[in-house]
């Protein structure tokens, strides 16, 4: 299949993602914006705490209690997401969304064979006998590289290592004959290196055998480079830039996206440097987060008016976005979007 | 899984020792002369003294002690004071009583306590939890005791709805064979086509069965309800629900299988309680099982049927949970064998 | 180069672990398994490899947080093993360590100045005022404001609480400093923070690391010099520069090739390292790595190669050199 | 088919009458065998029963029984000579075979038989010498000294008389296969629930008039009052005085009751201080309410008691003015003895219920309030009930509950409780009194016995080493179709009398 | 610097309990328990112990009783007030009994491990073998049955419970690399358990003394309702049941408000014990 840049299969806008909490109410998600077009793999990058696994959440509808979508669309195809019923969000889910998590040693139920719980997606989501339902979940766990799936099958989650399990995550994801899109929530981070690579390498490989897009969770500059088509770099539950996978790695407009890249030590600029310039401060309270930019107490362009009000969206070439002052310093005037 | 079961039960044997060393030596620090007892009320101090000497409470305490380890291990517990009858004998015949009373008791409070942590949970903060919750907490809050008063004072007193005490109407002059009355009593059903018996069997049990029910169906409930919470905050119940699944599965198929594996356990925890420590309600219900007949032994301070009889419940609740154990590891496919 | 500091010789780490099945089988797991390595003054020992191969083990029995299975640490000529426990306890002053997890490595029910201030109430630093006047230069010496002093480390982030672990460490002025994954657990942006206050305080206090961690980007970045573990063995060592432009061990540039470079320009779609890291509980036969290894021969599959020094300094386990 | 179901407190624990001791076998081994003579029906005169008559020797040393003829045992076998020696002698010779089955708890306690010490030699004499067969039909019981006492033993169910093959034939479970003579035979027991047996239709005398008998066990004295109320039982061994009070209400439930042979009394140590001033007993008996206690613990089971034996006694005192309750005087009398600001004792509660005490606690809780009113603080202290008696035994108390049940002669009361011996719970010592005393005991001249006993009684209320508190009153609930039961005075219980409508 | 509350994880804790309702009310009733205690004897309107046998068993209102009066003719009301007294004593002793014990032992048993916690443990696995009430039971009848008794048996059976919570918190608690650290630095062992471990093991202790009280209250009332804890005429709830028993068909006061003295207290203890292991330790539910 080829890729598609242009269509876009989910269309995130304007999202705003609350946490009620007894100390207050924490907007994880804050009025962020994207969109995932077919077959692309954009990754959301950005700390800890963030508002990555959020976003993500929101757009499966499965935000834990007491989170809710205060306003904001997500557009899948030509719907709403947020306007479906129970009901036709199930058939949405591992059917035409998958998202697979971060964590694969406590992702997959104790107590029912792989057999079972591959099984029970195919049969949820397509109409096979359960033969062939079996069938094809063991051919599923042979395309993910699951050494003689038809006896590892009949396992239980606990006699599988990390990188196996991770697999049959991504197997079950992909049940579909027609996925639509992956959610990737750091798929790897709590994997090897090594076994990270592999996983890494698999996705992208069935990614280009069936097109699927696919939005990849992640806070290692690394994955994004080796994996992403396109890059939103998310702070504090703001979307601040948006680029081009090169365009973001090679001109990185936002300050804290050059702060990031710039605090990777295997950056090349650091042949032989003994020093990394590293973002000073630390990433902000999402309680006691102002009007303004999340970004400005550790930012070393900071104006006045940072403080004031969060700058709209600029683009700086076709399909590179930021929000910065310091890059629009204009648009405060304009007091709304460019 | 027998070598387990055997390693389980070897296991044991440590424990054991320790509940007859502690058993013995607390009660011969008792007070109270089971020879005196053996007596009665007015017996001269010489019969005192010749039964002393005949029970073998005028030896050191050291030798008492090797010779009770001695009958103990080929499990003689000796001859309670009061009724000369081996104790072992003396608790056997009265353990199918409170074993039917207990496993009535505990499919209510199982049945029940389930069914209510499930609503609970599922409708987690809602009126309906909250109610639930409360009562459970008021029910393991409550003194068994009373609450038995109580469901005397009301139903059967006030609403004659129930006997008061007793196993069946004697009347009817039931032939127990397995002396577990209900299962004697369907017997009849068959036999006779009779259901006399078996309502009354059932009409005498209902009373003391929910005064029993009380606190294990409120742990069981409570349970229950923070287990599935727990389960529901598992990534692997994210994991159900991403794949698209119907609330319905991802409950009562993800969530409550996992999360019944800790409320067994608690399960078999209450009912090794039921079976020895149903003490209150025994003897408030005129049920003729252990709880009663021991207390009777303590109050009498006939020792050997102490010793014998606490030795005893102690292994039964000991081996409930052992039973409890081994099952859990059966059921559960984490755990591997 | 600097004179040795610490000498690690032929050091093993034996645990007894009790299997999750039922029959509770007791096993030997070999967590540290024969290495040898010494730690010069004033450099920066990186340690790399993958989860469970044994490189917190080999700090630990370092400083006899665990007592070893075999072999011996030599630190100044004393084998740290013979030392009764009042030596010991001065041997530790000069040997500290850093944890990976900011939150368990410190006490939360401890304010912050109890923490940083206990090594030096242990060893009579001073009256109480001249404890608390050191605790105040320590914390800004991290970077932190002293007047947070009287609080919680739950009241800090991540970045902030391995500060005041550094200052904890650095407090009676050691020589050493084991740092075991203390900068994995952060953000990037953070993780650049204390790299450079490591380097910092290496700088001004002449201090040597050993630098623990399983990315191969920071531990290039930091250290001197490298050493790669597998299962529980050293299969390479080397100064930094010699293992980053030739390194030898097929695991080593299985490593190199595994971490992503940051360059989306350059995505090579070579062949990865296949299969999952074996279990130390039951590691294959002859060369560890054997089944996992690109240039495997049938040497490989009965006999553990010996370390070999292929050039000064850089030492190799590999039947292929 | 009719079924007389009794509700009693105290579960049966063996079914031997050689063995038993407490109330809860003692009513069932009562309606299964019989004794060589029993008492009047209702009342205290002894008469003939498995024996038709019996002849005691001049000397007084040798009783000879005539055996009723053609009684047989439940087992079809013959009630004869032989079984009557078996009977007593198992309990009597530690080498007879069956003696090992014992303790035989009233035989060894009544001294009737010799008594060694550890290292075997003897120590005390026994009553008995020997229990010899003359002839099929008639046996003698011969005696080491001359005891005219000792008759009424064979009205009590421990000299019962039961089949020797029954024995031989059960051994040690004899005592839950009981076999004997009496109107009703045994057929089930359930430990500590019920005991069933049915009607003995060859029975020698009057033949029960139900077919069915069932003791059924209510520990707790509301739910047997709440059963009888109910129907479930027939009649009942009687609860507490609140019960009655509530069962009085009932018109389904009548309740007979009739003086028994019991009074219930609290000691004060003389041994010890205070008690052994007299002027503080006198003031003890002033400061006590019975009246209250018996309105609060016995009600319809008790009545004031005023001398220590029953007024329906030959030789009962009716002259002597019984201390009334003034706490002034008693004040007064402590006052007297130098106890102006009181003292503090221990006051023993009795722990089980009997004929005589319903609930010592009770009486305890409303002496304690009584007795702090005139400055006494008195601790309530309670044992296990084998403590209990030890500890009053051996005199370790101040103040204790006590009581007694006794034989219808003034020696078995005024004699036996109140001259050296065990029993002399209050440790009271009078020689004036015991020379009265056992005086009267060997003159069988009724009048001339009943001045001794008059005279002795004024001694014992002046000295007043003891509390009199309660005679019991023997009180039977039952439903209103029961009929023709009849209570007999000595607390026998026997239910052969009693039809159903 | 001054010590500012706000600065502790209490502090997070009070917020969060301030916010749970139940936990609230279980305060509130402990609260109202606790002043009940102490203001007994303001509170009574008669004295507990004075009998008056002529109007034993008054309906409540009747007779100027509130609550009725039992069957000496005593203040059910003024009994119960003081009644709270006793409950409030025989909680705090038995469960100083378990709290010190169990501590000390769960303590030693966790940190040190090896045969001392072989030994202990053994110790403990033995205590529980016996049902709880029966240990008690049996403890009281050979101890003989009082009020001191009854605590120091409820104290004893409350033991192994201590102990095993506290073991398993240490060894939890052992894990974290602050103990290696602190060890590393050469504390000793009695620093590190009694300031650097036992703070962190509060909680589950906290919340366990909580739920612990109720358990005593109740153990205590059923000890006396079988005539082995407290004696007469002390007014303590389960022994004014165990006298009241004969009047399930006559006297319903009687049995009915001592119970619900028991069964409120007990309640309170439960729903503030219940809150603040929510709050505390949101592992360890049930
Ligand atoms: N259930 C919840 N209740 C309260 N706050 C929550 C909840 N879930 C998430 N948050 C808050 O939302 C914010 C965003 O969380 P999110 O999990 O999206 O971060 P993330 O970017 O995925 O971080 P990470 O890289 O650590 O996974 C966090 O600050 C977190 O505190
Ligand atoms: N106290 C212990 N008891 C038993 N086994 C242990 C213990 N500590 C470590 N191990 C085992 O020893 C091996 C090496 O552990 P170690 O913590 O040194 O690995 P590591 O290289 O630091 O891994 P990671 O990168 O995950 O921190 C592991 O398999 C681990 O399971
Ligand atoms: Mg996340
Ligand atoms: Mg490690």
């Amino acid at each position: 299949m080829i890729k598609d840049h242009q269509t876009a299969v989910l269309e995130v806008d304007r999202l705003v993602t609350e946490f009620p909490t007894p100390k207050g109410t924490i907007r994880a998600v804050n009025d962020v914006s994207f969109q995932l077009h077919q077959g692309e793999t954009l990754a959301l990058v950005g700390e800890s705490g963030c508002g990555k696994s959020v976003t993500a959440l929101s757009i499966m509808g499965l935000l834990a209690h007491p989170g809710r979508i205060s306003s904001g669309t997500i557009r899948y195809g030509k719907d709403d997401l947020l306007g479906y019923s129970t009901s036709q969000m199930r058939k949405i889910r591992g059917n035409k969304i998958s998202m697979i998590f971060q964590e694969p040693m406590t992702s997959l139920n104790p107590v029912f064979r792989i057999k079972d719980q591959m099984m029970e997606v195919i049969l949820e989501h397509q109409d096979l006998s359960s033969k062939a339902a079996f069938d094809r979940a063991v051919e599923l766990l042979g395309m993910v590289g699951i050494p003689s799936p038809e006896k590892r099958i009949m396992d239980f989650p606990h006699h599988l290592s990390g990188g196996m399990r991770q697999r049959v995550m991504i197997a079950m994801a992909l049940t579909s004959p027609d996925p639509g899109i992956l959610i990737a929530d750091e798929p790897t981070t709590a994997l090897d290196v090594t076994i990270q690579a592999q996983i890494l390498q698999l996705i992208r490989k069935l990614q280009e055998k069936n097109g699927m897009s696919l939005l990849l969770i992640t806070h290692d500059m690394g994955v994004v480079a080796k994996m992403a088509d396109r890059v939103a770099v998310m702070y504090a539950g703001k979307k601040i830039e948006e680029a081009d996978v090169i365009e973001c790695f090679e001109n990185p407009c936002h300050p804290y996206t050059r702060g990031l890249l710039n605090s990777i030590p295997s950056n090349k600029k650091y042949k032989g440097a003994n020093r990394l310039e590293a973002i000073q401060g630390f990433v902000p309270n999402l309680l006691e987060l102002g009007k303004g930019c999340p970004f400005t107490n550790r930012c070393t362009v900071a104006m006045d008016i940072c403080q004031a009000a969060f700058p709209s969206q600029a683009q700086i070439i076709e399909g590179h976005h930021v929000c910065c002052h310091a890059v629009n310093p204009t648009d405060a005037d304009k007091g709304g979007r460019p | 899984m027998i070598k387990y079961i055997t390693k389980r039960l070897i296991l044991l044997i440590p424990t054991l020792f320790g509940v007859v060393t502690i058993v013995f030596f607390m009660m011969s620090l008792a007070p109270g002369d089971p020879a005196r007892l053996a007596l009665g009320a007015h017996a001269t101090p010489e019969a005192v003294e010749a039964m002393r000497h005949e029970l073998g409470l005028d030896r050191p305490l050291h030798i008492q002690y090797l010779n009770y380890l001695k009958q103990v291990a080929v499990f003689d517990f000796g001859k309670s004071i009061k009724t000369g009858e081996p104790v072992l004998y003396e608790l056997l015949s009265r353990f199918p009583a409170t074993i039917e009373l207990s496993v009535v008791s505990i499919i209510i409070s199982t049945i029940l306590g389930i069914l209510a942590g499930i609503i609970s949970a599922t409708r987690q903060n809602s009126m309906i939890d909250f109610g639930a919750m409360f009562a459970a907490l008021v029910g393991v809050s409550m003194p068994v005791f009373w609450l038995a008063l109580i469901l005397i004072m009301v139903f059967s007193v006030g609403l004659n709805l129930f006997p008061t005490g007793g196993r069946i109407n004697i009347r009817l002059f039931m032939d127990p064979l397995t002396q577990f009355y209900l299962l004697d009593a369907i017997v009849y059903i068959f036999r006779e086509g009779d259901f006399s018996y078996f309502l009354s069997a059932l009409k005498h049990i209902i009373l003391p069965a929910v005064a029993l029910a009380t606190i294990p169906l409120a742990v069981i409930a409570r349970v229950t309800r923070s287990s599935m919470l727990e389960v529901v905050r598992q990534d692997y119940i994210r994991t159900a629900r991403a794949k698209g699944l119907s609330e319905r599965t991802v409950i009562y198929k993800h969530a409550l299988r996992n999360a019944l594996l800790p409320v067994i356990t608690i399960i078999g925890i209450e009912f090794g309680y039921n079976l020895a420590g149903a003490v209150l309600t025994e003897e408030i219900f005129s049920w003729p099982g252990i709880g009663r007949w021991l207390y009777s032994a303590v109050t009498a301070r006939d020792i050997p049927a102490v010793q014998g009889g606490v030795i005893l419940i102690a292994v039964v609740f000991v081996l409930v949970n052992l039973a409890v154990d081994i099952f859990y590891a059966y059921i559960n496919p984490k755990i591997r064998y | 180069m600097n004179p040795s500091l610490v000498s690690v010789k032929h050091l093993k780490k034996y645990f007894t672990v009790k299997s999750d099945t039922l029959w509770g089988k007791k096993s030997i797991l070999k967590a540290v398994d024969d290495v040898s390595f010494d730690l010069y003054a004033c450099e920066t020992l990186g340690v790399v490899g993958e989860s469970g191969c044994g490189k917190s083990t080999v700090g630990k029995t370092m400083l006899r947080l665990h007592e070893r299975t075999d072999g011996s640490v030599w630190y100044k000529e004393r084998d740290i093993y013979s030392l009764d426990r009042h030596e010991l306890k001065q041997v530790r002053r000069q040997m500290q360590m850093i944890f990976q997890d900011p939150f368990s490595s410190l006490n939360p029910r401890k304010q912050v100045r109890d923490i940083v201030a206990q090594p030096l109430r242990i060893f009579n630093q001073g009256t109480r005022q001249e404890i608390q006047d050191k605790v105040d230069h320590l914390l800004e010496e991290v970077g932190l404001n002293p007047k947070f002093k009287t609080r919680y480390p739950h009241q800090f982030s991540g970045g902030q609480r391995q500060r005041i672990g550094i200052a904890r460490a650095i407090a009676l002025e050691p020589e050493l400093i084991i740092c075991d994954e203390s900068v994995s657990a952060l953000d990037v942006s953070i993780q650049a923070q204390v790299l450079n206050l490591l380097l910092e305080l290496q700088e001004k206090y002449r201090l040597t690391y050993m630098f623990i961690a399983h990315d191969l980007s920071v531990v290039e970045f930091i250290s001197t010099r490298i050493m790669v573990m597998y299962l529980g063995k050293i299969v390479e060592q080397a100064p930094k520069d010699t293992l980053v432009d030739n390194h030898l061990h097929p695991y080593t540039a299985s490593l190199f090739k595994a971490s992503p470079d940051i360059d989306p320009r350059n995505r090579n779609d070579e062949v990865l390292l296949p299969g999952d890291v074996p279990s130390p509980l039951d590691p294959p036969s002859g060369c560890y790595f054997h089944p996992r290894c690109p240039r495997c021969m049938e040497v490989c599959t009965h006999t553990y190669p010996e370390t070999r020094e292929v050039a000064p300094g850089h030492w190799v386990a590999c039947h292929l050199y | 088919q009719k079924t007389l179901v009794y509700g009693k407190s105290q579960a049966a624990i063996a079914l031997d009458p050689g063995v038993v001791d407490e109330g809860g076998s003692s009513i069932v081994v009562s309606q299964i065998f019989d004794s060589l003579l029993a008492y009047e029906p209702g009342g205290t005169k002894v008469i003939p029963a498995l024996a038709e008559k019996y002849e005691i020797s001049a000397d007084g040393k040798e009783i000879t029984f005539f055996l009723r003829k053609g009684v047989k045992f439940h087992d079809g076998t013959d009630m004869d000579a032989d079984a009557v020696v078996f009977s007593l002698a198992r309990q009597q010779f530690k080498d007879h075979p069956y003696n090992q089955y014992g303790p035989w708890k009233y035989w060894d306690t009544s001294g009737f038989k010799d008594m060694f010490k550890k290292d075997g030699s003897l120590k005390k004499k026994g009553i008995i010498k020997d229990i010899v067969k003359t002839d099929d039909h008639t046996v003698k019981v011969l005696l080491n000294k001359a005891d005219a006492a000792i008759m009424v033993n064979f009205t009590l169910y421990f000299t019962s008389i039961v089949s020797p093959t029954a024995v031989k034939k059960y051994g040690a479970d004899f005592r839950k296969n009981p076999v004997g003579t009496g109107a009703f035979k045994f057929v089930k027991w359930v430990k500590d629930d019920h005991v069933l047996l049915k009607k003995n239709k060859a029975y020698w005398g009057e033949k029960a008039k139900v077919d069915n008998l069932v003791f059924k066990v209510f520990p707790d004295a509301t739910a047997r009052s709440m059963a009888l109320i109910k129907g479930e039982v027939d009649i009942i061994e009687p609860p507490d005085a609140d019960n009655l009070k509530e069962l009085e209400k009932n018109p389904r439930v009548k309740i007979m009751s009739k003086e028994g042979l019991t009074m219930g009394y609290i000691c004060m140590n003389v041994e010890r201080k205070p008690f052994d001033n007299k002027l503080v007993r006198q003031a003890v008996n002033h400061a006590i309410d019975k009246n209250e206690i018996i309105q609060a613990v016995y009600g319809k089971l008790g009545s004031a008691a005023t001398m220590p034996l029953p007024p329906s006694l030959w030789g009962f005192n009716k002259n002597i003015a019984p201390y009334t309750y003034d706490p002034g005087k008693a004040k007064e009398l402590l006052a007297k003895a130098g106890h102006a600001d009181g003292f503090e004792v221990d006051l023993f509660a009795l722990p089980v219920s009997r004929p005589y005490n319903p609930n010592g606690k009770k009486v305890g809780e409303i002496m304690q309030a009584q007795l702090k009113k005139v400055g006494i603080n008195a601790k309530i202290v309670t044992y296990d009930i084998g403590t209990y008696w030890d500890k009053v035994d051996a005199g370790e108390f101040d103040m204790c509950m006590t009581g007694w049940s006794g034989e219808p002669d003034p020696n078995d009361w005024l004699h036996r409780l109140f001259t050296a011996g065990y029993l002399n719970s209050a440790r009271w010592k009078n020689d004036v009194y015991t020379d009265l005393v056992t005086r009267a005991r060997s003159i069988s001249n009724v009048a001339q016995r009943t001045g001794l006993y008059e005279k002795a009684q004024e001694i014992i209320h002046e000295e007043a080493p003891i509390v009199m508190l309660a005679y019991g009153v023997l009180t039977a609930p039952m439903r209103d179709n029961v009929e023709g039961h009849i209570i007999y005075p000595s607390s026998k219980l026997v239910l052969r009398h009693i039809s159903l409508k | 610097m001054p010590f500012n509350p706000e600065n502790t994880l209490w502090y997070d804790h009070w917020l969060q309990l301030k916010q749970n309702r139940s936990a609230l009310l279980g305060l509130a009733i402990i609260g109202a328990f606790v002043v009940v205690a102490f203001l007994a004897p303001v509170l009574a309107t008669h004295d507990p112990l004075v009998q008056n046998v002529s109007l034993r068993l008054s309906k409540p209102f009747e007779n100027g009783y509130l609550l009725g009066s039992d069957d000496f003719g005593r203040d059910i009301f003024s009994r119960i007030l003081y009644g709270a007294r006793i409950s409030l004593v025989i909680g705090a002793i038995a469960i100083g009994i378990s709290l010190t014990v169990g501590t000390a032992l769960g303590l030693i048993s966790g940190f040190y491990g090896g045969t001392l916690d072989v030994l202990i443990m053994g110790l403990v696995d033995v205590m529980l073998a016996f049902p709880y009430i029966l240990l008690a039971i049996v403890i009281v009848s050979i101890l003989g049955p009082s009020l001191n008794n009854a605590m120091i048996a409820i104290g004893i059976v409350g033991i192994p419970r201590f102990a095993r919570i506290i073991r398993a918190q240490v060894l939890a608690e052992k894990e974290n690399d602050y103990v290696m650290v602190e060890r590393s630095l050469g504390t000793s062992d009695l620093e590190l358990m009694m300031v650097s471990i036992l703070p962190n093991c509060m909680a589950p202790i906290i919340v366990q003394v909580t739920l612990g009280y109720a358990g005593a209250i109740l153990s205590s009332a059923a000890l006396s309702f079988l005539g082995l804890g407290t004696q007469p005429p002390t007014p303590e709830w389960g022994l004014m049941l165990a006298s009241a028993k004969q009047f399930v068909a006559s006297a319903w006061w009687v049995v009915t408000f001592p119970g619900v003295a028991i069964l409120l207290s007990v309640l309170g203890f439960n729903l503030f014990g219940d809150g603040l292991r929510d709050i505390l330790d949101p592992r360890l539910k049930d």
